[in-house]
């Protein structure tokens, strides 16, 4: 199934685990679909010099960042059998704990979904126009840098 | 030329704003970094990459006219 | 955090949404985790010589198959650096489009779940003592052989 | 020794039964085998292993009356 128009990929605040189960949920009529593979991305309460982490602002270049998600999407269809694929991303504040990326992958076969998963991980780091401001308890704070 | 211009991230700090217009009568990217580097020197220490649209493009390219995005190293997920 | 006494892995009946979205939500709590990776296996509607399969029915060496995945769980803790690790098999009928296995491994960093979780799901297929019998619509069936 | 078999999967259906007690003079899972083809000699088509307890054993192993299963291949998932 491949996607032919660009999709909005963000969603405002936390992703909860409610809306991951209705996108599971959506898959069950899918009956040649064998195998999922689900990633989360959720915020750390990471120790920065004795500061905790209280969430992540989060801000995009939104255009640009749906139009490079589709190419990737595009090009992940080509490469891998996938039945499916869904991309989300928070915007604006998600607190430690929660979630702020989701993404989904489905397949007749599992070897398919480990290789996708990963792979389309990868892209979106590197590829999408997104930027994490890590808020601190006393509300000082640090731009996020991907590792 | 009127260019619209979007700072991203770290650089929306060092800018003070998120967004400016610009003008040039430059017909390159290099040119309007120019004009930018002008108000703001400071982003001339920092690290990016520049989107025309929606396509990153080198500063050597021709301005088109669609908005420019600055834009640090990206930090999603 | 490892383990210590032997888990259940079994539930009766397909495995719900609700069921994984009520898991995801637990690890809101643990804000040194950084990402989660969660394998879903669905059944399949296969068409076997122009016959489908309605459902899958799945029986089990139980006491056995808990203490092989007690196994795998501790080894898979040694191998990678995990802060948790949750695996679900359905026995009895899971009917298609329905998920029957599902498992959830979480780190504070994104390579170790990629790694963690392929190796945990060829670990399950390859070493736990499960049985699935596919019927088909007709209520004819056969024994289903893993690839 | 009194030994109980239980056969799983395929097999459940070969031996028409999922669990069967039987009486063997033998020590060793080789022997036991014997009494039970004797009674299902369709199972020596049959390809699987063999768990003494819940440990998967060689059929040279000595039996400790705990539970003996036939596991065909698996296919869990």
């Amino acid at each position: 199934m491949k996607s032919e128009k660009i999709k909005n990929i963000f969603v405002q605040g936390a992703i909860t685990p409610e809306f991951i189960a209705n996108s599971i949920a959506k898959h069950q009529v899918k009956t040649q679909i064998g195998a999922h593979d689900i990633f989360l991305g959720q915020v750390r309460a990471d120790n920065v010099d004795g500061k905790i982490v209280s969430a992540i602002e989060y801000t995009a270049h939104e255009e640009m960042a749906n139009q490079v998600l589709h190419e990737i999407r595009e090009a992940t269809f080509e490469k891998f059998n996938l039945t499916c694929m869904h991309i989300y991303h928070s915007l604006g504040s998600v607190a430690s704990g929660e979630i702020c990326l989701f993404v989904f992958v489905s397949s007749p076969r599992r070897k398919e979904v480990f290789q996708a998963i990963e792979h389309l991980v990868e892209e979106i780091k590197a590829k999408a126009p997104i930027y994490g401001k890590e808020i601190f308890e006393d509300e000082s704070h640090q731009w996020k840098l991907n590792s | 030329m009127k260019v619209t211009v979007k700072f991203f991230g770290l650089l929306s700090e060092v800018a003070n704003c998120d967004e400016e217009v610009f003008m040039t009568d430059g017909h390159t990217v290099t040119e309007l970094l120019q004009v930018i580097y002008r108000k703001h020197p400071k982003l001339q220490l920092q690290q990016f990459q520049i989107a025309q649209g929606n396509k990153l493009v080198t500063d050597q390219i021709k301005l088109t006219g669609e908005l420019i995005a600055l834009l640090p190293p990206f930090s999603g997920g």
